[in-house]
């Protein structure tokens, strides 16, 4: 009995969990896009316009190209369930993740992967040549990302000594905000997560300057419907990112029903801030620095995965173990 | 048990093997068939002797056979292709005459130097089993550097010589089947390679072996 | 033969292959299920053969995984090979020397793997390398094939050379050739003898497994050779050289020091890299499927060296995890490449090409073939929801625990970076994968061959949708697998699986689940967004028009790649603009890009180099004189006096 | 008896050169020649040995091994004469008086080929190898052109002169056994030495040994003296080749175990002669590969490979372990056969493409697809690959290698093999595949499978030992290991 119950109340605290992630990503947009607009002394759009571009979107007609096959309708669809399923291994506000067994740090990078992999498919069914273009420098941008990416979560996962996400966030607790191998860590998933979220210096969102846009790029065919998913998608995996990254800054640990309606709303009233700040904080960078040219990409993307390599190396130094 | 004293003996040998150096130092090939010839008649009148010595009338027999068969067809047969031929000179190779008189002396050392260990023997047959050994040298030394067709045969019948001065000494005779088989084996391979040479002037109208490069590899 | 009796033998010798492949799967799986302690026991079969040369065989749980893998690799190909052979036979060309070889070839491989002792197993190695090779020649009309059959059959014979050797050493050390005798011998041998011995075995074994730096032979011989065929080697023949690996070094030659099990990681991780680099930036539909090839078996290569690791550090969790990822993924991987490789017969049969750049737009023309395609680059690429990825994590999951429990040391940083340079691999393998399938099947057709190609013969496109429901399957019903996975493992005495299935369990089921989630997200999003009307349009071109030219290319796509790792892959490239007179207007510019086999370049061609120079050398010895032949009689009688005293 | 046949047949073939009296004596003569051969050979292996009359003729099962090889080679390639020598005639490669010459000598050779392996008597034996060089001399030379003369000059005085060192040795060793033995014929027979062997001056005999080993040796084509062979296998006619390079150097190998079987038994130990031809071997083995890579002359590489061959048997034989000699003693009769049928087909080839240049000649499947099967088959045996016999023979030698604590060796042999090896299957895929020339005359009849025969008898033998053959190779290696 009490097990349907046990499942059922993750079925349900699972959508929860998604339904929280779906609505506050174009939130999250809107608020970098705004502070962005601060430091550019604009007033900028409101902090909402997000949720009516995509409402707009929905609305629109669609232009499909003439060259393209099922897959171009189909690739926004996946990229956004995709997206959606790696959301289910981050700790949400609660601290707490759908999918939380060991190993499903490895599960977040590969369901970027996926995603990545349909968006670039979908770039080259244009036929065009910015299509070709975007997936070209997604492709091997991704490269550089992934060992970053998961060199860094690997890091964390032998601090705490848990490899699923959820695990780590609980260990990371007990870890001080000065541990240096952790900071490295950070360091390192930051940079990744400026290049996965496509902002400067590796990518421009704003631009569509065909030379210089790589996101924007593989999306140029798109409109209607399918461009809102995308765009909704990229949402999403940019919430993410900042989520993740909020919760290794500055653990927020699992909230239990014990603590009642005012623990979780205080969790969730932590959680918004932490991504907020961090949300401001990129817009921040993303104003200071300037885009880079394609082959400093690697310059960029090696100091990431060696600051993780650092950080591996200082674990060890500093337990002594080596 | 032959019937001549050690001195005998050794005048015989050093006749030999001075026979031989002067074949391989001989600069016509008619010199170098003399030579060969009276080496021969030395070698079966050694055969001969032993035989009157032993009372062993089979052996003076073969003795009188390979001193007729040797010294008296095999001689006749070359010059008859020497005339054909036309060929005077024993055409040089590899080694000059002078040369390879030196190298027939380091020649005649090893074979010393081989027979060193069967001090089981008699004295002097271990220096006829030594001079033996030098002529077969010599014989190959010839036929190595020497381009004349037919003074490759004359080594062939040197090295002939050698061995059966060889058998004499060891075994005082093989065993006569053999000794026969032998002495035939040679004689109609002198008769093969006739015929050879023969084919040879109508193909290459000479007896210079060195003209016959044309296999490589 | 004629067009008609060809075709009743071809289907009656094909239908033969699938029937006895069946056969041999369902009598194996009956007698699996039915708690097969004889697997365990073993049984034998003499042969008289004379001399102590006798055949024996032995069938234990290690030899049903991998006739598992064989069978069905049989049966799929087979029933692929049906409809491929047809074009042949259009063509009027003999099938017998296929048909034939592809039976003795399967027959040789069903002797390697149940060879017991190393006379037999040399035997059946030498033959399985003979029939292939056959295999590879059979479409001996391209100068190109030949060369590549030849290639493959000097390179692996020169890795029997060491084989022959290890074995021949261990007789005389053991004078038995029976591997039992071997495994009792081992622990009597000295440490030096026991590393050369193994060196022999891995090169030996490596080269057919196609490690780097051996594998120069793979991509020649895998792009040469029929789709079937490839499909054949690639899924199965590499599998079998892994097969010994566990077979003669990890049963017979025991632990053996830790370096071994660096070795195998080291090999893997450079097997993985250079295979999917080289492969990232190929533009031949089957060449850079053979490269990924080399990158897989560098993947199984790592997990083999994660065992031997957790082996010798006694880390029992480990090296079960690390054996279950090889496993799985020797299962997966067989299926994928043969998926994809009977996915590029059909591109090849209907265009006649295997350039990709004369491809294109072709998943508008043969819709069935791509669909197959696309599993399977999912799948290869080791990305979730197919069983690709939860290979991978396994491995990946291996590897951590093998460093965590480590007690301290620098393998604890080599181990993850490892880990780092399989997502590298990964990141590398989408970008190839992408390549493979958008230039090949997406866009507009880059030549009329593409324009006018059409969907391949019905049993050509069912074919790989089966293998692909098998894929979707496993990853659906994972406990099955691990059933069959518990066979070796329990060879491997390295415990039971299910024992821990409690910690493995768990995210093999997530598997599942994971697979039903997206299904069920995708269709909640498409249903969702079902609203508006859709228009075709052309493709946006800052309004000029749009031509073929005008799309990336296949070199285009992975340049940024070729660019970065100039030196790993030895690319060249001369670009010539013809500028009519001035500097601005450029009449016409000519790209040209060459890559270069850096190993091939730097070791083989070398090599062979210098032995051509010894042997002509050796030549002049003959060198037509008589006098010089007596010289050499002359010499010869007197070194050998002056020796022999 | 079967030599008288051989010898009749020979002189029986002057009488008149009419092309069916000659084949029909051919016929009666190798009729007669299986049957008493047969005979003799199955009496000699159901008991162990079998004298004939007073002892002149004696077989032991060497000897049965070597007279069986002889029997079917001479069978097989006498056969195929017949075509291709009419096939000569009729392309005017010499006058047809001169046919009957031809199996004149033919004939002769057999008749000293078969002494040499029935005589009891290392005298004889000397005599009878002496005889096949004289014998084959103006077979090497048929065509007399120029090639032939020097192949034949070239062969005649190498072999003479090592064959004279051969009796130079016989000499010594009679000199040491005749003070034990007396001076009598008997003296060198070698069911006598055995007996004497331990009391034998070590200084003459090992004299004599060193001088035999090498004299022979220039016969088997030992290098550095195999420099004749090539030669005269490349110019003599193919079925003369075949014979040559199948049986006379078996049997001049033959005269050398002779040898070594009682010098194993003497004060010089097991292991001196064995020494000695294992070095020969290996060398001969070392050099013939770079010979073999870079060929151009498709006879030429047939005849070093032979010489590779009888490197491998000296390695085999000289090893002196059971196995390894009982893999020898298999190599020997798998070489036999399989040189013997690629020297039949390659004559088949080079008369129907006008060429010896493998570059010269492409696409065989194209034009002979039969030729071209067995060629395939040919080269997969004499490079011994499996499933053929040779593979299992050459193991069980290599394996030998090892076990007298060689393993270097036995790597170098192995990485010898595989470069001879890739040397051949480049020579031949070269010549099968491709573009055939238009002077290659197309078209050949299913008949050529026939010709397949000894090939097929070595593929059966690598799947399957007959234990009667088995039996029988054990007996020889007792023979030559004197009862071990």
């Amino acid at each position: 009995m009490d097990e349907i119950f046990m499942i059922l109340t993750r079925l349900l605290m699972g959508i929860g969990h998604l339904a929280l992630i779906v609505v506050a990503a174009p939130l999250v947009q809107g608020l970098i896009k705004k502070s962005k607009a601060f430091w550019q002394m604009r007033q900028g759009p409101p902090i909402l316009q997000p949720y009516r571009d995509l409402r707009k979107l929905l609305k629109k007609e669609e232009l499909v190209s003439e060259h393209a096959s099922w897959i171009f309708l189909l690739a926004p669809r996946i990229v956004l369930a995709g997206t959606l399923m790696a959301g289910l291994v981050i700790p949400g506000a609660w601290g707490w993740a759908p999918f939380s067994v060991w190993g499903d740090l490895f599960l977040f990078g590969a369901s970027l992967g996926l995603v990545r992999l349909f968006l670039t498919l979908a770039g080259l069914e244009g036929a065009g040549t910015f299509g070709g273009m975007g997936s070209s420098r997604e492709l091997f941008i991704g490269l550089l990302t992934e060992p970053a990416l998961l060199l860094g979560l690997i890091v964390l996962a032998f601090i705490t000594e848990a490899t699923s996400l959820q695990g780590i966030m609980v260990g990371l607790q007990s870890v001080s905000p000065l541990d240096i191998s952790k900071i490295l860590a950070l360091i390192a998933l930051g940079m990744v997560s400026i290049a996965e979220m496509g902002r400067i210096p590796m990518d421009n969102p704003d631009t569509h300057l065909e030379l210089t846009m790589i996101h924007e790029g593989m999306l140029l065919e798109y409109s209607g419907p399918s461009l809102a998913l995308l765009n909704f998608a990229e949402q999403i995996k940019q919430l993410l990112l900042l989520v993740l990254l909020a919760q290794i800054i500055w653990p927020s640990g699992l909230i239990s029903f014990s603590d009642g309606l005012l623990g979780t709303l205080w969790a969730l009233g932590f959680i918004g801030v932490k991504v907020a700040a961090l949300g401001f904080f990129f817009a921040t960078v993303e104003s200071l620095f300037v885009k880079r040219r394609l082959f400093r990409a690697p310059h960029y993307l090696a100091t990431g995965t060696s600051s993780a390599i650092l950080a591996l190396i200082s674990l060890w130094i500093i337990r002594g173990q080596i | 048990m032959i019937g001549i004293s050690d001195n005998e003996l050794n005048l015989v040998l050093l006749v030999l093997l001075v026979s031989g150096l002067i074949m391989v130092y001989s600069a016509r090939v008619k010199n170098a068939l003399n030579w060969w010839t009276l080496q021969t008649v030395f070698v079966s009148l050694l055969l001969i002797a032993e035989g009157y010595h032993n009372h062993a009338i089979e052996v003076i027999i073969f003795g009188v056979l390979l001193l007729v068969a040797k010294a008296g067809v095999i001689p006749i047969l070359l010059r008859r292709v020497l005339k054909e031929s036309k060929t005077e000179w024993v055409g040089e190779i590899y080694l000059k005459r002078a040369l390879s008189l030196v190298f027939a002396g380091g020649l005649t050392l090893i074979a010393y130097e081989v027979t060193e260990p069967l001090m089981a023997l008699h004295s002097g047959y271990r220096n006829g089993l030594a001079v033996a050994f030098a002529l077969i040298f010599y014989g190959l030394l010839l036929m190595m550097a020497r381009k004349v067709a037919i003074v490759q045969v004359l080594g062939i019948l040197l090295i002939d010589n050698g061995i059966f001065l060889a058998g004499f000494f060891l075994t005082q005779g093989m065993p006569l089947l053999v000794e026969l088989g032998a002495a035939f084996d040679i004689l109609v391979g002198i008769v093969i390679i006739g015929i050879l040479s023969k084919q040879m002037l109508e193909n290459y109208d000479s007896l210079n072996v060195d003209h016959m490069r044309s296999l490589k590899g | 033969m004629g067009n008609k009796e060809s075709q009743s033998f071809r289907q009656l010798f094909m239908g033969l292959s699938i029937v006895l492949a069946g056969a041999g799967l369902i009598w194996g799986t009956i007698l699996t299920c039915r708690g097969g302690d004889w697997i365990k026991t073993g049984f034998q079969l003499f042969t008289e053969a004379g001399a102590g040369l006798s055949l024996t065989w032995k069938l234990d749980g290690l030899t049903v995984f991998f006739l598992f893998i064989l069978l069905l690799g049989q049966g799929l190909s087979s029933l692929y090979a049906l409809g491929y052979l047809k074009e042949y036979q259009d063509k009027n060309k003999s099938l017998w020397p296929f048909l034939i070889n592809w039976f003795l070839f399967l027959a040789s491989m069903f002797g390697v793997l149940l060879a017991d002792d190393g006379f037999t197993f040399l035997l059946s190695w030498e033959m399985m390398s003979l029939f292939s090779f056959f295999l590879v020649l059979y479409e001996h009309e391209d100068p190109q094939n030949r060369k590549s059959a030849y290639i493959y059959f000097v390179m692996t014979h020169v890795a029997t050379v060491l084989l022959t050797t290890a074995i021949l050493y261990l007789y005389a050390l053991t004078g038995s050739f029976a591997f039992e005798a071997w495994a009792k011998a081992v622990p009597t041998l000295s440490t030096s003898q026991l590393n050369l011995i193994f060196l022999a075995f891995f090169i030996g074994l490596g080269t057919k497994a196609g490690f780097v730096p051996f594998h120069i032979w793979l991509p020649y011989a895998h792009s040469a050779a029929p789709s079937p065929v490839s499909a054949l080697m690639s899924g199965v023949m590499v599998k079998v050289a892994l097969y010994l690996f566990i077979r003669l070094v990890w049963l017979t030659l025991g632990p053996g020091p830790v370096w071994w099990g660096w070795l195998f990681l080291l090999v893997g991780a450079l097997s993985a890299i250079v295979g999917i680099l080289s492969a990232s930036v190929q533009s031949d539909l089957k060449k850079l499927l053979a490269f990924s090839t080399i990158e897989n078996v560098g993947i199984l290569g790592i997990a083999l060296g994660s065992a031997f690791l957790a082996r010798s550090w006694n880390n029992s969790w480990a090296m079960n995890l690390a054996f279950v990822a090889f496993f799985w993924h020797t299962i997966q991987h067989m299926l994928f490449k043969s998926l994809l490789f009977m996915g590029a017969g059909n591109i090849i049969q209907a265009t006649h090409t295997r350039n990709m750049e004369r491809l294109g737009g072709l998943l508008k023309r043969m819709p069935k073939t791509g669909f197959g395609a696309l599993i399977g680059i999912i799948g290869i690429t080791a990305l979730p929801p197919l069983g690709g990825f939860w290979g991978e994590f396994m491995l990946f999951q291996s590897l951590w625990v093998n460093t965590a429990h480590l007690a301290n040391g620098w393998s604890k940083v080599f181990l993850p970076l490892s880990i780092g340079v399989l997502a590298l691999v990964g990141g590398l393998s989408i970008a190839t994968f992408v390549k493979w399938f958008g230039i090949s099947f997406l866009g507009q057709a880059r030549s009329t061959v593409a324009e006018k190609a059409k969907e391949a013969h019905p049993v050509q496109y069912i074919t790989p949708l089966i293998v692909g429901g098998l894929a979707v399957l496993s990853v659906l019903w994972p406990s099955a697998i691990l059933a069959l996975i518990n066979l070796p493992l329990s060879v491997l005495r390295t415990g039971d699986v299910l024992g821990i299935s409690s910690a493995l369990g768990t995210p093999l089921n997530l598997s599942s689940t994971y697979l039903i989630l997206l299904i069920l997200l995708t269709v909640i999003v498409i249903v969702l967004s079902k609203r508006g009307i859709r228009r075709v349009t052309a493709t946006w071109n800052c309004g000029g028009p749009l031509t073929p030219s005008l799309q990336y290319t296949a070199g285009g796509l992975t340049n940024p790649i070729r660019v970065l790792f100039t030196k790993v892959l030895g690319s060249h490239r001369h670009v010539e603009g013809d500028f009519a007179g001035t500097q601005y207007t450029l009449r016409s510019l000519t790209y040209e890009g060459k890559l270069k086999e850096v190993f091939e370049y730097s070791f083989y061609r070398p090599a062979i180099g210098g032995l051509i120079w010894l042997s002509s050398h050796i030549r002049k010895l003959q060198a037509g004189s008589i006098h010089l032949y007596l010289a050499y009689l002359l010499v010869t009688v007197i070194v050998v006096l002056i020796l022999g005293r | 008896m079967f030599i008288g046949v051989a010898v009749i047949a020979a002189v029986g073939m002057l009488f008149s050169a009419k092309d069916t009296y000659l084949k029909l004596l051919n016929s009666v003569a190798l009729v007669l020649l299986t049957l008493s051969g047969g005979w003799t050979i199955r009496k000699t292996l159901s008991q162990g040995s079998y004298a004939y009359g007073t002892g002149i003729f004696y077989w032991d099962a060497l000897s049965a091994l070597l007279l069986g090889v002889i029997i079917m080679i001479a069978v097989y390639v006498i056969l195929f004469s017949f075509g291709y020598m009419e096939e000569e005639v009729h392309e005017k490669k010499f006058p047809r008086t001169r046919l009957k010459w031809y199996y004149f000598w033919i004939w002769i050779f057999m008749a000293t080929m078969l002494l040499v392996v029935s005589t009891p008597n290392l005298g004889i034996i000397w005599v009878g190898i002496e005889g096949t060089t004289l014998a084959t001399t103006l077979l090497v030379g048929f065509y007399r052109n120029k090639q032939a003369i020097e192949a034949a000059w070239k062969y005649v005085i190498l072999c003479v002169v090592g064959i004279s060192f051969a009796l130079l040795g016989t000499m010594l060793l009679f000199a040491s056994v005749a003070p034990l033995l007396g001076q009598s014929l008997s003296a060198l027979d070698w069911r006598m030495l055995p007996k004497v062997a331990g009391q034998l001056d070590p200084t003459l005999f090992r004299l004599g040994a060193l001088f035999a080993i090498v004299g022979y040796g220039a016969k088997v084509g030992f290098a550095p003296m195999h420099a004749w062979l090539p030669d005269a296998h490349s110019q003599a006619p193919s079925p003369v080749s075949a014979l040559l390079s199948a049986v006379l150097l078996n049997c001049a190998l033959y005269a050398i175990l002779r040898w070594y079987s009682f010098a194993r038994l003497t004060a010089l130990g097991p292991d001196f002669v064995g020494t000695i031809l294992m070095s020969f071997g290996f060398l001969s083995l070392a050099l013939m590969t770079g010979f073999i890579l870079l060929q151009k002359d498709i006879k030429r590489l047939l005849a070093y490979s032979s010489v590779e061959h009888m490197g491998i048997l000296a390695i085999g034989f000289g090893l002196g372990t059971k196995e390894a000699v009982w893999g020898a003693s298999l190599h020997l009769l798998l070489h036999g056969l399989t040189k013997a049928n690629l020297f039949v087909i390659v004559g088949r080839l080079v008369q129907k493409t006008g060429t010896r240049q493998m570059a010269r000649i492409r696409g065989i499947f194209k034009v002979l697809p039969y030729t071209g099967m067995i060629m395939v088959l040919g080269l997969l045996s004499i490079t011994g690959t499996p499933p053929f016999g040779t593979f299992r023979s050459e193991v069980s030698i290599l394996s030998g290698l090892f076990k007298t604590g060689h393993p270097l060796l036995g790597f170098f042999s192995i990485l010898f093999l595989t470069v001879i090896f890739a040397g051949f299957l480049y020579h031949f895929l070269q010549m099968l595949y491709g573009k055939p020339s238009s002077r290659h005359q197309p078209g050949e009849s299913v008949s050529t499978l026939a010709l397949a025969i000894p090939l097929l008898v070595v593929l059966f033998l690598g799947m399957f030992i007959p234990q009667s053959l088995n039996q029988a190779l054990n007996q020889v290696v007792k023979v030559i290991l004197g009862g071990v």
